[in-house]
């Protein structure tokens, strides 16, 4: 198998926790009002004044073993090119086992009937854009790249920093990494 | 372990009967169910450059328009203030130009001020009515008499207006209620203030220190991009804040001050700093006059001394104080934003205008650089007539020297009757909600009620509309055409605003409704343009700029220009004695402390609590608060009061809580954030909640309103700033 | 003490949902058993037939109480954690009359309603929702008896402590009384089934063995009173730390907010002198049990003249980290409030101290500003200021 | 009489005196039972009515937002009550759907009736009395409050007074 | 101190925060119907498996037609589950050998046929008589009747086949899904097929059985409910010895938030209680009362609503 293999990078030392990300997507996306597909978590950690505090934007891992896709009776949950893993409206019969089988809690019911979620804007990928969370991040914090060519930013961030996943003890390979 | 069951099932049904059944296979024998890539189908059949209006650093924007309807906004990547970025706001745009509450019609008052009770009327009614209240005014009282107050780009028509109609009572609370005191601290030391955007390369910075600044929650797109590049690249961080703010968290030392009390701080930096001889003796010696002077008066202000005071450890300030020299001449000590608290603010920014002077930072990389301005000359008006009466925005009897804007809120105070050297009876208002803005707002309503007359223009029916005798529903940023911004920048630039829709509703734009005004009051000759575009172009191509690359890409940018004093530029100090003034005879003169002196404030009484407010980086004060787009991820503000203090009054964390100031304020309630991340001696939200005008459907009774809660102010006896975080507050448990 | 377990934290809130529906099934399976579930049984009672319900329920009050009076007596279970009913003597007066009614129209009260609908009753399902009904009834109308609700409120108000006897005396006496009521209530039937001729009465054997162990668990009950009452202090002992004098001064300016300090000495000489920001024992209680109340948010720190060698019994039983000043007033005294001496010779470290102690004195004692430094060049030049507002700064 | 298998009465009170024993020494209180058919009612006043009770102030402590009427102690326990009576009677070979009624033959819907009144004063007066002779009587006697001594004397004194008023249900 | 960690997040997608909400009492209802009919299908085809010379009870005969109206109702509320009804056809156009539902979907399609034939082998003489006497159905009756009864030990079989793949598939359905710690436990198959078996039995006790056909259905219920409880020991005992997520998912049980009704409606109102109705029962030869099925019924789909609430709400957010 060669093509690219998605992965996103997150610098918790740069974010600044401001939305960015997540309103860029609404709007790139035409999310309805009331849902998300990325969000912010802020985790503040000690006692004052001895605290420490991690930013992170986070969304679907596209995960390289997505729980998702196993669970979805249609088809509908799919690992598209480069592992993004999506949905098609089409065969989504909104019976939600996707969304009881994600660990991170990404999937969300469209009002249009179907389970929604990120996408890694892979329209945008497809042409060579970053997605737009990537794109209007104004700290410079998230990254986005192909895992498959070394040369790539995310690989590079991979070999320099200290990362982490969320829940690797899920088993689902992530592909959203977090610098610590 | 998780998933052995899983990979269980997977197995097993391998074996199990699926054995050709792959499965895409079954169901591609059924057609028509290819997996497409998703396209939400945002991109834009039209991308109209422009600058942002959601707050006031009017960054480069693209507008992408499908069918008549602005589906996106996306940063410019050409323009220098954004870089292709946008802070949260700027995606927002579409929230405020689609708000259904926005002003629909031109309104006229049908009873008494404040009671909310309106008629549409068509626009030349409306106009007419403004028309006739501002010539009465000027015939009655004289065209001083008639007060603007603007916060916003297309205020600058308004301006003009006031200018040409004889009134110098201009006035934004921008300055004497935010950034006043810093620009005066600074021009005393420098001879120039910091200005908007802020000269600071923080890109380049080897150390940033901020006090009470909190970056990243307080968004200004470049600033924070900056900011960030900085740490990225390995920059130093002391944050000074009694609040564990965003950038506190990424800081390297952060200084979890007593509120109020930074002046001392900086003294003992200042004290550590030439002590230990840790200044740029070079630069100093050059540049800066007064040194003598600064080290005697800091003799005795050891870390110690501070200790007490701030309660930050001496060992803590002596180590900061190394670690930030240790990174100069890149090493900026931040002039800060908002820096109206406690009354001595001008010289604490003096403070820290010293120490930014101690450490050479001031035109040197890293540190201050000396912008660059594309020169643009001005559009040929025929020129004002006489020169108008200085404003009245001062008391009878006082002064405040070294003011170098009008000061908004004394301008609200001359409007009630004799208290100023004359009165001012008339006020147009563009696109700042007073209510909001201006502490005490019991006094802007006392003062309202004492006018002949006053008219506001504005995008959304905010709170100072319903007290308004003429409401002028002005275009977003998005319909209309404004003056050209060329900031002075790292390079220079000249951008363009350009309608990117037809104005909504019967909205008009900001220069059509001034220069409608202006031909009714006889001023049509100041108003001499057909529209704006060809006032802006007239403008571009004076200054030999290319309109058709300005229209294209929404900006030209100049070319590169020297700004360091490692570049090569010589810094010059437009101060009396011509160079950095450590001490200010001027101030000695004026009868003032010619350098810093630091008085401890008073404290909250027992049970009490210090009421600190800020900003959260979705919103702009009040003005982005009904946004329903930005409010999706915050609707409403919270209280920030220490886990520990929270405990022990019984509230717990989300729980529904009312503030009660010393004059027995009461505040909307909202909800609670129990939190380690502050001190356990203030509480904090985030201003421009708690919105109360019946017209703002979507934020009206969300979170409480900060500015209700000022009802006491420290004014800075150098420049008339309002000092704000004087009030102290309880706090309650709401009740059912 | 081990008892009572939920008060002291033995199990969780959800727990005692579980434990409460056991509970409620053992008293459900014994008021069955009693008899309790059948309306003509209970109603029984007031005609004279059948006493049953004044033998059980006396039964169970006269056990319940010596059981744990004993307990209590034996220092096994905190008579304190028990919950006992509010007196409000007129509502309740007026409540009993009328559940008394209802109680013989319906053949239940509420409780035994809920046995008689588990065995098929449908009766008992018709009181219990007559209860649902009634109680529905009270909240719709409750404006109009809001007020007599609150009618002849006393609080907790227990027998013992209103007639001043001793509890296990009254116990027994309570007990006493039961044993008479239930001799003269077998008189009764005896009495009422001779006049109908004849009824199945009662084997001696198990009532005697009841009275029997009646009376011993009432001697049981007063001689506990014998013993000695319990002390208090099991309590684990909580890890008492010392705190230097400069510590706590560093303390109480950089988080002040982090402790708690209380003067232990006398509350006149604390009057006189304290350290700044600490509390003294309040008049009325010399002996500081508010001590062991306090909200643990923060740690507790006494001090006593001279460094406290045991800690006051109510400050052990806080719930948080308690500290003690090393070497007492006493000591503070000599290291913050008197004005520091400038060292000689003069070494960086020593420097350093002593600038730190004359801040922290200045502070402490708020008359004069710290001294400047002794600069090695130079002697110490000392600039007095206005005296600051209220110790504080 | 069918009481042959109904306990003795003395060691009937003292295995009910051993649960309440029990429950002080578990729980720290006693058992009740008004209570809980109280919040059921409430409960279910909530779910035909949510307005009306929801903005009643009486009723608001017990229900409205993030509230469960049932999550209470006396709920579970009366549901323990009530399955004790199950059991008890089943393995007493007793459980049968039927009305009990006096010797005088009656009709059903007048013993149901009588049964409604009685529940509804009773209802009414456990709420008065903030108990009924479970919570009140049994549970306060047994820790000596004066208001349950008083309650549960008035009780019998009720029960005496209007015993000849419908003599004729039962004797 | 009231721990050391602060999390704020912006997420707010409706029915995933705070707690996950995505399904609501369509699945219990259907998990519990569809146990029910497992149960169902089981005993009625066993007891004439093992019995094929005693005759049946009414009841007893008429079940497999119940069953298949039990399931249809469970299967209405699956499908009001749906968020997209119109593309229920969905399920039929795949067949996903990793997903349970896709497995179920199929499942019940096995189910339907296979009652219909366990029913209309099962109908009496009589009312074979009255059924083939119209018209319009004797045609195609006649065929299937003798169709059925040629193959009957064949359909009976194939019933309880079918109900052992039902039963356990409404367990598995949750099982399988690893990201909810309280479900990532291999008891919940087995548990729920117990669970499934013993409320079949209580469903026919409340019909009226001939006697040792009610032995025989009282006999079951008591072995599947001793299962269940064993099952549900294995259950605690598993998280117990399990990693961080387990040790969460075993403190929502016990001192959590779903202890009450876990342990108060399932354990004890649901199968202790009953249980011992029934054998005491048993033993001193009582009628049982519909009393003792209502609670098993009752405790069933407690068992069902807990465990999936419980489920839903149990998410790797809990310990970051």
């Amino acid at each position: 198998m060669t093509g690219p293999r998605w992965a996103m990078t997150v610098d918790t030392r740069l974010c600044v926790a401001c939305k960015a990300c997540v309103l860029a997507c609404k709007a790139e996306n035409a999310v309805p009002d009331g849902f998300c597909r990325d969000w912010l978590v802020e985790e503040t950690r000690g006692e004052f004044p001895e605290l420490h505090a991690q930013n992170r934007s986070e969304r679907c891992n596209h995960c390289s073993e997505p729980p998702c896709v196993d669970a979805c009776p249609t088809g509908a949950s799919h690992v598209a090119g480069g592992g993004a893993v999506l949905v098609t409206h089409d065969k989504c019969t909104g019976c939600k086992a996707c969304i009881a089988a994600c660990p991170y809690d990404a999937r969300y019911v469209h009002p249009g009937g179907w389970v929604d979620k990120c996408t890694f804007c892979l329209h945008r990928a497809q042409r060579g854009d970053q997605p737009a969370c990537v794109s209007v991040c104004p700290t410079y914090c998230l990254d986005f790249g192909d895992l498959g060519d070394p040369d790539s930013v995310v690989s590079h961030k991979l070999r320099e920093r200290r990362f982490k996943v969320l829940h690797p003890e899920t088993g689902c390979g992530p592909n959203v990494y977090f610098l610590e | 372990m998780a998933y052995t069951r899983r990979e269980f099932i997977r197995i097993a049904g391998a074996g199990a009967g699926a054995a050709a059944v792959g499965s895409g296979l079954a169901s591609r024998w059924w057609g028509a169910d290819g997996d497409p890539v998703p396209d939400p189908g945002t991109d834009g059949d039209r991308v109209v450059p422009s600058f942002c209006e959601l707050c006031f650093w009017k960054c480069g924007i693209l507008c992408h328009v499908k069918d008549g309807r602005v589906t996106k906004i996306v940063g410019n990547p050409k323009h220098p203030l954004s870089r292709g970025r946008l802070c949260p706001r700027g995606t927002g745009g579409t929230g405020l130009l689609y708000d259904p509450d926005r002003l629909k019609k031109p309104l006229l008052r049908v009873n008494g001020r404040g009671g909310q009770s309106f008629r549409e009327v068509e626009w030349p009614e409306a106009l007419d009515r403004v028309a006739d209240g501002l010539k009465a005014l000027r015939d009655k009282h004289g065209p001083e008499a008639l007060a603007l107050y603007t916060h916003g780009y297309g205020g600058s028509w308004f301006k003009h207006l006031l200018r040409a109609y004889g009134s110098a009572n201009v006035a934004a609370p921008s300055y004497a209620q935010c950034r006043g005191p810093r620009e005066a601290g600074f021009r005393l030391t420098f001879g120039q203030g910091v200005g908007s955007p802020e000269n600071t390369d923080m890109e380049n910075a080897r150390c940033i220190t901020l006090l009470g600044s909190h970056l990243g929650e307080n968004m200004h797109n470049t600033q924070v991009q900056d900011f960030a590049l900085a740490l990225s690249r390995g920059a130093g961080l002391v944050v000074v804040d009694p609040r564990f703010s965003v950038a506190a968290g990424k800081a390297d030392h952060w200084l979890p001050i007593k509120p109020g009390t930074d002046l001392a701080l900086l003294l003992a930096w200042i004290h550590v700093i030439l002590a230990e001889g840790l200044y740029d003796h070079e630069y100093v010696e050059k540049y800066a006059v007064g040194l003598d002077k600064l080290r005697e008066h800091v003799a005795d202000k050891t870390p110690e001394w501070a200790y007490a005071a701030t309660t930050l450890p001496p060992e803590k300030i002596v180590e900061t104080a190394r670690f930030l020299a240790g990174a100069r001449p890149a090493s900026l000590v931040h002039p800060g934003r908002h820096v109206t608290w406690y009354g001595d603010d001008t010289q604490r920014t003096r403070a820290v205008a010293i120490l930014n002077a101690l450490l050479g930072s001031w035109g040197r990389r890293g540190g201050f650089f000396l912008p660059a301005q594309l020169p643009l000359p001005k559009y040929p008006y025929t020129h004002y007539g006489t020169e108008p009466k200085p404003p009245a925005d001062v008391a009878k009897g006082h002064n405040y020297p070294f003011a170098d804007e009008t000061i908004a809120s004394g301008v609200c105070e001359a409007s009630i009757p004799g208290t100023a050297d004359y009165d001012i009876k008339g006020w147009l208002v563009y696109g700042t909600n007073l209510m909001l803005a201006l502490p005490e707002p019991e006094k802007t309503k006392q003062a309202i009620q004492a006018l002949d007359f006053i008219a506001v223009v504005d995008v959304l029916p905010a709170e100072i509309t319903g007290w308004a005798d003429v409401v002028l529903p002005e275009s977003t940023y998005l319909e209309r055409c404004d003056e050209l911004d060329a900031p002075p920048w790292r390079v220079p630039f000249a951008a363009v605003r350009q309608p990117v829709v037809e104005p909504m509703y019967d909205s008009k734009p900001g220069w059509w409704i001034a220069r409608e005004i202006a031909h009714r009051v006889g001023l049509a000759d100041y108003f001499p343009w057909k529209d704006s575009v060809e006032y802006a172009m007239q403008r571009a191509h004076a200054a030999g700029l290319d309109c058709d690359v300005m229209k294209r890409d929404g900006v030209v940018v100049g070319a590169p220009a020297a700004i360091t004093i490692e570049d090569g530029v010589e810094p010059a100090f437009d101060t009396p004695s011509g160079k950095i003034e450590l001490y200010s005879q001027a101030l000695a003169d004026a009868g003032f402390d010619p350098l810093p002196e630091f008085t401890p404030p008073e404290e909250p009484p027992p049970g009490m609590f210090r009421l600190l407010f800020g900003r959260s980086p979705v919103h702009t004060f009040g003005r982005t608060t009904n946004n329903r787009f930005l409010s999706q991820v915050m609707s409403s503000n919270e209280l920030w009061l220490n886990r520990r203090a929270a405990d022990e009054l019984g509230l717990a964390d989300g729980e529904q809580v009312v503030v009660v100031n010393q004059d027995e304020v009461r505040s909307e309630p909202l909800a609670l954030r129990a939190t380690q991340r502050i001190r356990s001696d203030c509480v904090y939200l985030v201003h421009g909640y708690g919105h109360d005008a019946p017209g703002l459907r979507f934020a009206r009774g969300r979170g409480a309103n900060d500015t209700r809660l000022v009802t006491r102010t420290k004014i800075d006896p150098l420049m008339g700033g309002t000092g704000m975080n004087v009030n102290f507050v309880r706090v309650e448990r709401r009740q059912p | 003490m081990i008892f009572p377990l939920y008060p002291l934290d033995a199990f969780g809130y959800e727990a005692s949902l579980v434990a409460g529906t056991l509970l409620g099934f053992a008293f459900g399976f014994v008021l069955e058993r009693s008899g309790f579930g059948r309306a003509p049984v209970l109603a029984a009672q007031f005609y004279f037939a059948d006493t049953r319900v004044l033998k059980v329920m006396f039964g169970a009050i006269v056990t319940a109480l010596l059981g744990t009076t004993i307990l209590a007596g034996a220092g096994v279970l905190d008579y304190s954690l028990l919950t006992v009913p509010e007196t409000f003597l007129w509502p309740q007066l007026a409540g009993g009359l009328l559940l008394g009614v209802g109680f013989i129209v319906s053949g239940y009260c509420p409780g035994t309603a809920v046995v008689a609908a588990g065995s098929g009753n449908l009766d008992g399902a018709m009181t219990v929702a007559g209860v649902m009904a009634g109680s529905l009834l009270y909240g719709f109308f409750h404006p109009w008896v809001a007020e007599f609700e609150m009618s002849g409120a006393m609080g907790v108000a227990r027998l013992p402590d209103l007639l001043g006897v001793p509890q296990a005396l009254l116990a027994a006496g309570v007990a006493a009384m039961a044993v008479g009521m239930f001799l003269g209530a077998e008189a009764l039937e005896k009495l009422f089934a001779r006049r109908r001729g004849g009824g199945p009465l009662l084997a001696p054997v198990p009532r005697n063995w009841v009275f029997i162990g009646i009376a011993l668990a009432s001697l049981g009950g007063l001689g506990t009173l014998a013993l000695e009452p319990p002390a208090p202090a099991a309590a684990p002992a909580p890890r008492v730390v010392r705190i230097d004098s400069l510590t706590l001064a560093r303390t109480l300016v950089e988080s002040p907010d982090s402790v708690r300090l209380v003067d232990v000495r006398e509350p006149a000489a604390c009057e006189a002198k304290r350290i700044p920001g600490a509390m003294c024992l309040p008049a009325d209680d010399p002996g500081g049990s508010f001590l062991a109340d306090l909200p643990p948010t923060r740690r507790l720190v006494l001090y006593g003249a001279a460094e406290l060698r045991a800690l006051p019994g109510p400050a052990a039983r806080f719930g948080g980290p308690v500290l003690v000043l090393a070497g007492g007033f006493a000591a503070f005294e000599t290291a913050i409030l008197t004005a520091p001496v400038a060292p000689s010779p003069v070494t960086p470290e020593a420097l350093a101290r002593f600038r730190l102690v004359s801040a922290l004195h200045a502070k402490f004692t708020g008359a004069a500003a710290a001294p400047p430094p002794p600069a090695p060049a130079g002697p110490a030049r000392v600039q007095p200021r206005g005296p600051k507002k209220g110790g504080g700064c | 009489m069918p009481h042959q298998k109904l306990w003795n009465p003395y060691v009937a009170g003292v295995a009910l005196g051993l649960v309440l024993l029990a429950s002080f020494l578990v729980m720290g209180n006693g058992l009740g039972a008004s209570g809980a058919a109280n919040r059921a009612a409430i409960g279910a006043a909530y779910v035909v009515a949510p307005d009306t009770v929801g903005h009643d102030p009486y009723f608001a402590k017990y229900v409205g937002p993030g509230k469960n009427v049932l999550d209470d102690w006396l709920v579970f326990e009366v549901l323990g009550v009530f399955l004790g009576g199950v059991v008890g009677a089943y393995s007493a070979g007793r459980l049968r759907r039927g009305i009990l009624m006096g010797p005088r033959p009656m009709p059903a819907w007048g013993r149901l009736g009588l049964a409604l009144a009685g529940g509804i004063l009773m209802g009414v007066a456990a709420r008065l009395a903030r108990g009924c002779t479970s919570g009140q009587a049994l549970t306060g006697g047994s820790v000596l409050s004066l208001g349950s001594w008083v309650f549960m004397m008035m009780v019998f004194a009720g029960g005496y007074l209007a015993a000849p008023l419908v003599r004729r249900q039962w004797r | 101190m009231t721990g050391n960690l602060e999390v704020v997040t912006t997420r707010h997608n409706a029915a995933i925060d705070p707690v996950l909400s995505a399904w609501g009492w369509e699945i219990p209802v259907y998990l519990f119907l569809g146990g029910l009919v497992a149960g169902l299908l089981i005993l009625g085809a066993g007891y004439e498996l093992l019995h094929p010379d005693r005759p049946r009870s009414r009841a007893l005969r008429a079940m497999p037609f119940a069953a298949l109206g039990l399931l249809s109702l469970g299967m209405l509320a699956l499908f009001l589950d749906l968020a997209h009804k119109l593309h229920v056809y969905r399920f039929y156009l795949a067949f996903r050998w990793t997903s349970p539902m896709s497995w179920g979907s199929w499942i019940l399609l096995l189910v339907y046929p296979v009652a219909f034939l366990h029913g209309v082998g099962s109908l009496t003489a009589g009312q074979r008589e009255t059924l083939l006497a119209r018209r319009a159905l004797a045609p195609l009756l006649r065929p299937l009747l003798r169709w059925a009864d040629r193959a009957r030990r064949a359909v009976l079989k194939t019933s309880v086949v079918a109900g052992l793949g039902l039963g356990l598939y409404t367990g598995l359905l949750l099982g399988t899904l690893a990201a909810r710690p309280q479900w990532n436990t291999a008891v919940l198959g087995p548990l729920f097929l117990a669970s499934g078996l013993s409320t079949g039995a209580a469903f026919l006790l409340l019909f009226r059985l001939d006697e040792r056909e009610h032995d025989f259905v009282v006999r079951w219920d008591v072995g599947a409910i001793l299962v269940e409880l064993l099952l549900l020991g294995a259950m605690l005992l598993g998280f117990a010895a399990g990693d961080r997520s387990a040790q969460h998912a075993l403190y929502h049980l016990m001192g959590g938030p779903w202890t009450s009704a876990f342990w108060s409606l399932v354990v004890f109102a649901g199968l202790l209680v009953p249980l011992a109705m029934e054998l005491i029962g048993r033993r001193r030869r009582l009628p049982l009362a519909a009393l003792a099925p209502a609670l098993i019924l009752a405790g069933g789909f407690a068992l069902r609503w807990v465990l999936l609430v419980a489920g839903q709400a149990s998410s790797f957010r809990e310990f970051p």
